[in-house]
């Protein structure tokens, strides 16, 4: 029993990646790409750890299968942000089917407000 | 002790000590100089005695010295040794004491006499060498000498210049006698000079070549036309070794050579052409180029040229005759010719000057002098009662029969007559131009006769070459007939009767001819001048022996700048190609050179899997990617997924724990790279040209087909099963480990790790002493 | 499996040796980096005689077959040239870094003061 | 089954690991790289995690654990790289 | 909770996780807890987390519903033929006061189906979302709102 | 003995560690790392002298058995080079002790020099292909490191170069140490040496050994890998590089011996040509550099190229002959080279510089200098009764006396270029009217300079002892089955 959801875990976890990349491939840009890359990469492997854990049958196991998971769900949105965030900032290149872009015009007001030069490159 | 070593040693010794004295006494150091050559000559006469109470017969002494390589110090002593033994000690001591009138009180006198006494050692040494090895030693010891004693006046560009280029000719002939020697004993299977004299086939044995490079040594060192040029420059020597290394011994030591060659190397073909070859050139050479120089000192060093040339030829001819005649002259001109040196020096001591322009009716200023040079001169002219008309007359009498290459004898007898009217002919030049006509310019200072102590060495030998003419019996069977016999080898027994009358013939013609020839020149110096200027600006600037040293000194030192500039351009890029290439080349010759048996290349894929081949794509589309990546970023990045990637083929090739460092390390690495980048401020992109690129592209997959064919046979060939079976068997049972791995880390191969740890701390400190001088990078561009 | 190694290994010195011949510094490093993971690579492959289970011992003691196993002493030696190889790369880095802040250039053709 | 089971999703997850790699290389931002080496890491964890499966290797359960961590910190690294990305590109 | 406490809580989780209670391990498990902190420092000021077990349970149920919907809709959205959709950012005005609310709830909205949070504005008021289709924006913000603003204040608030 | 010989890798990192740890306390620092390295040059001494009736000793990590753990080993050659090399550290670390004046940059300088001695010893040691490779890095890192000790413009740009060049070599040496483990399966030279005999000169193994060949090159810089020698010698802060010259390079050379006599003898037959070949190539490229310098440290590195050219001629020889002279030509260049380096290190610190151009007429200004480097000329020129003759004449003899008269011939007669450069080299630095005021160095500095001078005429009046032990030296390591059997027998 516990050996068939196992296997069902895993395969539907090792989908939801293929599907994760497959969106990678598909989607327009960075922004929606993301979309499929975090939550379905997360999805799966939380999936594949289910089953790993369910196959181990060991509590140590089972308990880093856990951390693991706790950990990407913590981490893999944190990175999405921090990315996407930062691909806005190096030039904000929406593909075209984009309708609105509140947050353009959220940073050209900050940009107005306070010239402050960016300073980098100096050790 | 044995007088052998006592007589070459000896020298040696004081020569070490010499300085501290020079130290304490200054100017009579001389006399503690002095103690060397009188004790090498008192050794040397009982050496004598010891030798004629033991019937003549040659006896050998040695040290071994690296007997494995059969190196040795051993010396021979026969007739010719003993013979130059004394010319060698005796100039010595006269030199010193000459030199102790010469030389002024703030001179660097330990250093002079120092050398000076070396040299004297060293050639000693020369003459005295019987083992091959030990000679070569001496004679590279007596070019070292001469070069310091060459180039005493250190701060003068012109004995830099002598001395640079006597070390190079004479130590390049060396060099090549070496090889000769090395070769010869191989070829001999002796290496001791006395055993090879015994060996009579020996000359038919050895190649052209070492006779050559033999022969090579000998006229470097005895200034041979066109090895010659090195002789006038180093006149920049002070004049008293000017008198002894190059008139009266070192110039010798190539005829000593020749000489003790002789019974070993006189029956090769080439030995009359060569020898006799080189003699007559540069006798002849020497006499005309005489006649051009206006400093005396260059005159007389070409006059020894000229002289030595006529020894070399008398060699050449070889036979009894020659080779008494050639003893005789080496006697007659060491003692004339170094008497004229001094007569120079002290003229040069006195007036200030060298130049035959500037000196004049010397004559009456310094009359002793001027006796003293008259007679040396005349000596060596050839004129009665001096010795120098006894050696002339044989010169002529073997002349008229050689026992050289006899195609061409009759071509002999002028060809002497006309270097004895050249010898005549700049012989009174050298006298008359300073000592009896007027002076053309006005010499430093005014000229008078020095204090008797400086005459006295020249005085002696004068008298000595009067001695040699007036009654020869005195040395002619003690010491020349040894000295010939030994040259001439094979027991030979000599029984000599010199005499300056030999009743009217042929050679005594040919003399008078000769004096009445350089006596017309002489009165018509002028147009002969003419000739010889016409003659000199019609040779303009063609190739020299000379032009040809300079200019090859000069692309010696300017010219391969570019030659090493073609390899080492100081450009990484170029390094790299240069590393990687060479040693694929190499390595496809040898693959190209031998034969591969079949199969050496496996056929199957066995074991690849889906996923393998994913991830080998993914790898190598990551490496391509770095490299083809325009931004730094995308590149790191790549590198980063190849580094996953590659931790993925460890997992496919069942390394896990290996896949984890790899991805921990490679983490790192690329969080290193990225946060050096993070310093770095846009850098300019610099484009390559398309050639280069493919260029580049060409050497790369060169490079990695190459890698995968050797990497795919070496694979294809487990000729043995691995040690890993021991560690398998091992791990859990002895060294208690489930994971070999740690275990082979860990225990069996404890020391890799021991290193590996130490390569991480130092990289730690090294980068530590780098960070330490961030204070230091601080706007420096 | 054995072409698809040693094919790996082949590209990889491929691209490290291009980029070692490149004229930016970073790209030389890049290609060291590369370059030693070739070689890590290398050592992997020369243990490879085909496919057997990680060498790790089980718990049931008892006699075992080597044979079911891979090689595990190149693992160990990689191991050992994976890191050296990281310090030394990171040494490589550090040094590029001050080289090219001191020389205000990363162009390998300008940084040319020593020549002959 | 599990054996069956774990070699599919192996499969699938090389072809997820092209898919991502491919859009690694294309790119066209550098965004999109790092998006992509982002769910690269990933998906390499979940290989581990399959492979931990396969090889009964409890070891390679903690790899998981540690690479999450280290994937995260590269990103994170990309990410302030890509922020001040207008200067250093 | 106090940072301290945190990490050693951890690390305690880590020698239980890994079976083998050496110093060596615990020492692990520290690093380990503070590189976690390092990175999730933001969220850690107040230690009234471990309060209202409950109202966490609610958001997780909630979440983990969420969570499963968005996947099925990436997968649609993916897997369907002709890609339909109009992505678009817009501003969503957030109750949140706590910073970790805020995080939280940025982090769920980028899980939860459809969208993906940008950025905060930097008085922590506004999370500027990224979404995948936007027929009516505010049917989106109202989603936010029910699904997870609310369960993430009962929990953190 | 054999339980104590491991020191030699030990000892120093111990020192080295325990140096960097008290950097700041400076004569703490210096008192320890002279202590240590006299203790190494002792026990150094006491294994020669153990060595001296042919035993050669062989230490098993952990006592395992022969050919499956690390293996130390020491026969007479590796006692030579252990002496050799921590006598001329020991020197250098005198010398520097005056030379080095920055503070900053001394704290990290006597744990590197330990961290390096480590190296070099351990790969004399070591009798295990891999760790020789480890070894290798160790040393190599420690030169990375020292190499570019003050970071200017120069010694970065040459530290960067020398890296990069050793970075490929270390790659291709584990390429040849894959090649091996793929065809006989082992890396330990004796247990090597026993597989390949039995498997003979395969096309395949040539071609490793033509690998390892061009790997030891890039140490030992034979011809197309000698392109790092002459920045790293000359840039580098002056004791750096009289170690390299002195002793670096010989591990190079010292390996090149190791895959010529024990583990390729055979393939090394095949390889000769091409070996000799290289041989004149390097003494070529050694004389032709040396003569446009005006740098007296560049033509010193440019010699040691020179020399190293007939070191490995005597090598290429592949006869006890050469080898003798090659071990003979070893031990007198190291200290030779290493004693002209520091010397110029004298005379920078006498004169503040080691440009030609500005020095001039030393002879006068520092009589006991210029006589430490007219010995050093001397012999590097090739002048009796110094090493330097003995050692080009055992060389040549060897060729000759093998029928190689045309490549012998051609080293002989690139001597009148050495001839050349050592005589003008000489006069420009000794004689001459050039140069500045002359300033003071320290009695260490001189002492150290002067100690291994000294060596140049012992060896030379006392060729008779080193050429013996040169034989048996070359005696031992052309029979590998000695050293193979040593191990088996207690394997």
């Amino acid at each position: 029993m516990s050996e068939a959801l196992a296997a069902v875990l895993l395969l539907g976890g090792s989908f939801f990646m293929l599907v994760a990349s497959i969106g990678l491939i598909r989607l327009p840009d960075v922004y929606c790409r993301m979309h499929a890359a975090t939550k379905a990469t997360t999805f799966g492997m939380g999936g594949i750890l289910l089953g790993a854990s369910l196959i181990f049958q060991n509590a140590a196991v089972t308990t880093q299968a856990l951390l693991a998971i706790f950990f990407l769900f913590l981490t893999a949105p944190v990175a999405a942000h921090l990315i996407s965030r930062a691909a806005y900032k190096r030039g904000p290149d929406l593909c075209a089917e984009t309708t609105h872009d509140e947050y353009g015009k959220y940073l050209e007001g900050q940009k107005a407000e306070e010239e402050s030069p960016e300073r980098y490159g100096d050790a | 002790m044995d007088n052998t070593f006592i007589i070459v040693f000896f020298p040696f010794a004081t020569a070490l000590i010499i300085p501290w004295f020079a130290e304490r006494f200054r100017k009579n150091a001389a006399w503690f100089a002095m103690v060397a050559p009188i004790v090498s000559t008192w050794a040397l006469f009982n050496l004598y005695g010891e030798w004629a109470a033991g019937g003549r017969q040659t006896f050998t002494r040695a040290i071994a010295w690296v007997p494995a390589a059969n190196v040795e110090i051993s010396f021979m002593v026969d007739g010719l040794s003993l013979m130059w033994g004394l010319l060698v000690a005796g100039m010595g001591a006269l030199i010193v004491l000459y030199s102790h009138w010469y030389l002024h009180e703030h001179e660097a006198l330990g250093r002079y006499y120092g050398f000076l006494i070396a040299f004297m050692g060293s050639m000693l040494g020369v003459v005295f060498s019987d083992h091959l090895i030990s000679l070569f030693i001496f004679w590279e010891l007596t070019s070292i000498t001469s070069f310091f004693l060459i180039g005493f006046w250190s701060d003068r560009d012109a004995s830099n210049y002598g001395a640079t280029k006597a070390i190079l000719i004479t130590g390049s002939g060396g060099l090549a006698m070496l090889g000769g020697f090395l070769l010869l004993g191989d070829v001999a299977g002796e290496w001791r000079l006395s055993q090879l004299v015994l060996m009579p086939d020996i000359a038919s044995q050895i190649s052209l070549g070492v006779f050559l490079l033999i022969i090579l040594g000998a006229v470097t060192k005895s200034a041979q036309w066109p090895f010659h040029i090195w002789l006038p420059n180093a006149m920049e020597a002070p004049t008293p070794i000017s008198a002894f290394l190059h008139s009266a011994t070192m110039v010798k030591a190539g005829i000593y050579l020749l000489s003790r060659f002789y019974p070993i190397l006189g029956a090769h073909p080439a030995w009359g052409y060569v020898v006799t070859g080189f003699g007559m050139t540069t006798m002849i050479a020497g006499g005309l180029l005489s006649l051009r120089a206006y400093d005396l000192k260059a005159i007389l060093a070409y006059g020894t040229i000229s002289q030595l040339g006529l020894i070399v030829t008398f060699l050449g001819f070889g036979g009894k005759g020659a080779i008494i005649g050639a003893t005789l002259h080496l006697y007659n001109h060491a003692a004339a010719k170094a008497a004229m040196f001094m007569t120079v020096g002290i003229i040069d001591h006195e007036a200030g000057t060298r130049d035959v322009r500037l000196l004049g009716n010397l004559r009456k200023l310094m009359p002793k002098t001027h006796i003293l040079a008259v007679i040396a001169a005349l000596s060596l002219i050839g004129i009665p009662p001096m010795g120098g008309f006894i050696t002339k007359e044989m010169l002529y009498e073997v002349s008229l029969h050689p026992g050289g290459p006899g195609s061409w004898s009759w071509f002999w007898p002028y060809i002497t007559v006309f270097a004895g009217v050249f010898t005549a002919l700049y012989h009174l030049r050298f006298l008359s131009e300073p000592y009896w006509q007027a002076a053309e310019g006005e010499a430093p200072k005014h000229p008078h006769d020095p204090p008797i102590g400086m005459l006295a060495a020249p005085a002696i030998l004068v008298l000595l070459a009067l001695a040699f003419g007036l009654a020869p019996g005195l040395i002619e069977n003690a010491i020349v007939a040894p000295a010939a016999e030994a040259t001439l080898g094979g027991g030979a027994q000599l029984e000599l009767h010199l005499g300056l009358w030999h009743g009217v013939n042929a050679p005594l013609m040919m003399s008078i001819i000769t004096m009445a020839l350089g006596l017309a020149l002489y009165f018509g110096f002028a147009h002969v001048k003419t000739v010889l200027d016409t003659v000199a600006r019609a040779w303009g600037n063609a190739p020299s022996p000379n032009r040809i040293y300079d200019a090859s000194i000069s692309w010696l030192r300017n010219g391969t700048w570019g030659i090493l500039l073609l390899i080492q351009d100081g450009n990484l890029r170029r390094y790299m190609r240069l590393m990687m290439v060479l040693p694929t080349a190499a390595a496809l010759y040898l693959v190209w050179r031998m034969d591969w048996g079949a199969n050496v290349f496996p056929g199957n894929f066995a074991g690849a899997s889906f996923l393998l081949v994913v991830i080998a794509l993914m790898i190598t589309g990551a490496a391509f990617a770095t490299a083809l990546f325009k931004r730094r970023i995308a590149a790191i990045l790549a590198l980063g997924t190849m580094g996953y990637g590659i931790a993925g083929l460890y997992l496919l090739l069942k390394a896990p724990d290996l896949a984890l460092t790899q991805i921990m390390v490679e983490s790192a690495s690329v969080v290193l790279f990225l946060l050096v980048f993070y310093y770095l401020p846009e850098l300019k992109p610099v484009p390559s040209s398309t050639a280069k690129k493919i260029r580049d592209w060409g050497i790369a997959v060169g490079l990695g087909v190459c890698t995968t064919l050797v990497m795919a046979a070496a694979m294809n060939t487990h000729k043995f099963r691995t040690i890993a079976d021991y560690f398998m068997r091992t791990s859990k049972p002895v060294a208690g480990f489930k994971n070999v791995v740690n275990a082979i880390i860990v225990d069996y191969r404890g020391y890799d790790t021991l290193g590996e740890i130490t390569v991480l701390v130092i990289a730690g400190i090294a980068v530590y002493a780098l960070l330490r001088l961030v204070g230091d990078m601080k706007c420096d561009h | 499996m054995l072409w698809i190694l040693a094919m790996i290994i082949g590209a990889l010195v491929t691209v490290a040796s291009y980029l070692i011949m490149q004229r930016r510094i970073i790209q030389v490093v890049l290609g060291m980096a590369v370059l030693s993971h070739a070689a890590n690579l290398m050592i992997v492959a020369s243990g490879w005689v085909g496919d057997g289970k990680a060498p790790i011992v089980p718990k049931t003691g008892g006699p075992l077959d080597p044979f079911a196993y891979v090689d595990p002493l190149p693992q160990a030696m990689v191991l050992t040239a994976i890191v050296i190889s990281l310090a030394v790369t990171a040494f490589l880095l550090v040094l590029a870094f001050f080289t090219y802040k001191k020389f205000g250039t990363d162009d390998i053709d300008e940084i040319r003061r020593l020549k002959g | 089954m599990i054996e069956i089971a774990v070699q599919i999703s192996l499969v699938m997850m090389g072809a997820s690991v092209l898919l991502a790699f491919i859009r690694l290389i294309k790119g066209p931002t550098t965004s999109d790289r790092v998006v992509a080496a982002d769910t690269l890491a990933t998906n390499v964890l979940g290989v581990i995690a399959l492979f931990a499966i396969q090889t009964h290797n409890k070891l390679f359960i903690i790899a998981v654990l540690a690479l999450a961590i280290l994937s995260f910190v590269g990103t994170t690294v990309y990410a302030k790289f890509l922020e001040r990305g207008k200067i250093i590109e | 909770m106090p940072l301290a406490t945190l990490a050693f809580t951890i690390a305690t989780i880590w020698i239980f996780l890994h079976g083998s209670a050496t110093p060596g391990h615990f020492f692990v498990g520290l690093v380990m807890a503070f590189f976690i902190i390092r990175f999730l420092k933001k969220s850690y000021y107040q230690d009234r987390t471990f309060f209202r077990i409950g109202s966490y349970f609610r958001y997780l149920r909630s979440f983990t519903w969420e969570l499963l919907i968005a996947n099925v809709q990436v997968l649609k959205i993916v897997l369907s033929p002709r890609l339909s959709i109009r992505p678009g950012i817009i501003p969503y005005k957030t109750v949140c006061k706590t910073p970790l609310g805020v995080t939280m709830l940025a982090n769920s909205i980028t899980l939860t189906p459809g969208t993906l949070s940008i950025d905060v504005s930097d008085d922590d008021e506004t999370i500027f979302v990224h979404t995948l289709d936007i027929d009516h924006p505010d049917e989106v913000a109202e989603g936010i709102r029910k699904g997870l603003e609310e369960p993430i204040v009962g929990a953190v608030e | 003995m054999n339980a104590i010989f491991p020191l030699f890798v030990v000892l120093p990192l111990a020192t080295g560690t325990f140096l960097f740890l008290v950097r700041k306390n400076r004569a703490l620092q210096e008192s320890v790392s002279m202590l240590a390295l006299l203790v190494n040059l002792i026990l150094a001494g006491i294994l020669l002298s153990a060595t001296a009736d042919g035993t050669i000793f062989v230490h098993r990590m952990g006592l395992w058995p022969f050919p499956y753990a690390i293996v130390l080993a020491a026969d007479r050659l590796t006692a030579t080079l252990l002496c050799l090399s921590s006598s001329i550290v020991g020197a250098c670390a005198v010398f520097a002790g005056s030379y080095l004046t920055d503070a900053q940059r001394k704290e990290a300088f006597h744990p590197l020099l330990h961290f390096l001695l480590m190296g070099m010893q351990g790969c004399f040691i070591t009798s295990d292909l891999f760790n020789l490779f480890v070894f290798f890095e160790v040393m190599l890192m420690a030169t990375y490191a020292l190499l570019g000790f003050y970071y200017n413009l120069d010694q970065l740009e040459m530290a960067f170069k020398y890296t990069c060049m050793n970075l490929i070599a270390s790659a291709l040496f584990l390429l040849g140490v894959a090649l091996l483990y793929a065809q006989v399966g082992t890396v330990n030279m004796a247990d090597l040496a026993v597989k390949i005999k039995l498997l003979g000169p395969t096309p395949l193994i040539v071609v490793t050994a033509l690998i390892f060949v061009f790997v030891f090159s890039v140490k030992a810089a034979i011809f197309p890998m000698h392109l790092w020698l002459p920045s790293a010698h000359s840039i580098s802060p002056t004791p750096i590089s009289a170690i390299l010259a002195g002793v670096l390079v010989k591990v190079g050379i010292y390996s090149i011996i190791r895959c010529a006599t024990l583990i390729f003898p055979a393939a090394f037959l095949i390889l000769q040509p091409g070996l000799i070949l290289l041989c004149l190539l390097t003494i070529a490229m050694g004389a032709l550099g040396t003569l446009p310098q005006t740098s007296l440290k560049r033509i010193l590195a440019y010699s040691t190229i020179n020399q190293l050219g007939y070191i490995a001629f005597g090598i290429a020889l592949l006869s006890q002959a050469g080898l003798a002279a090659a071990v003979f030509y070893i031990v007198g260049h190291a200290y030779l080279k290493s004693a002209m380096l520091l010397g110029a290190g004298l005379n920078q610190k006498l004169t503040g510089t080691v440009d030609l151009e500005e020095m001039g007429g030393m002879m006068g200004k520092a009589p006991f200098a210029s006589l430490l480097m007219l010995v050093g000329f001397l012999s590097l020129a090739g002048f009796p009764p110094f090493t330097g003759f003995f050692a080009k004449l055992f060389v040549l003899q060897a060729g000759f006396s093998q029928g190689a008269i045309l490549a012998t011939g051609i080293a002989l007669g690139f001597g009148v270029i050495s001839l050349y450069y050592n005589f003008t080299t000489y006069q420009r630095y000794a004689w001459g009217t050039g140069g500045g005021e002359v300033g003071a160095a320290g009695a260490g500095i001189y002492g150290s300079v002067a100690f291994l001078s000294a060596f140049a005429v012992i060896f030379g009046l006392g060729a008779y002892w080193l050429f013996e032990w040169a034989q048996l030296v070359a005696a031992q390591i052309t029979k590998p089955e000695l050293y193979i059997s040593a191990m088996r027998d207690l394997g």
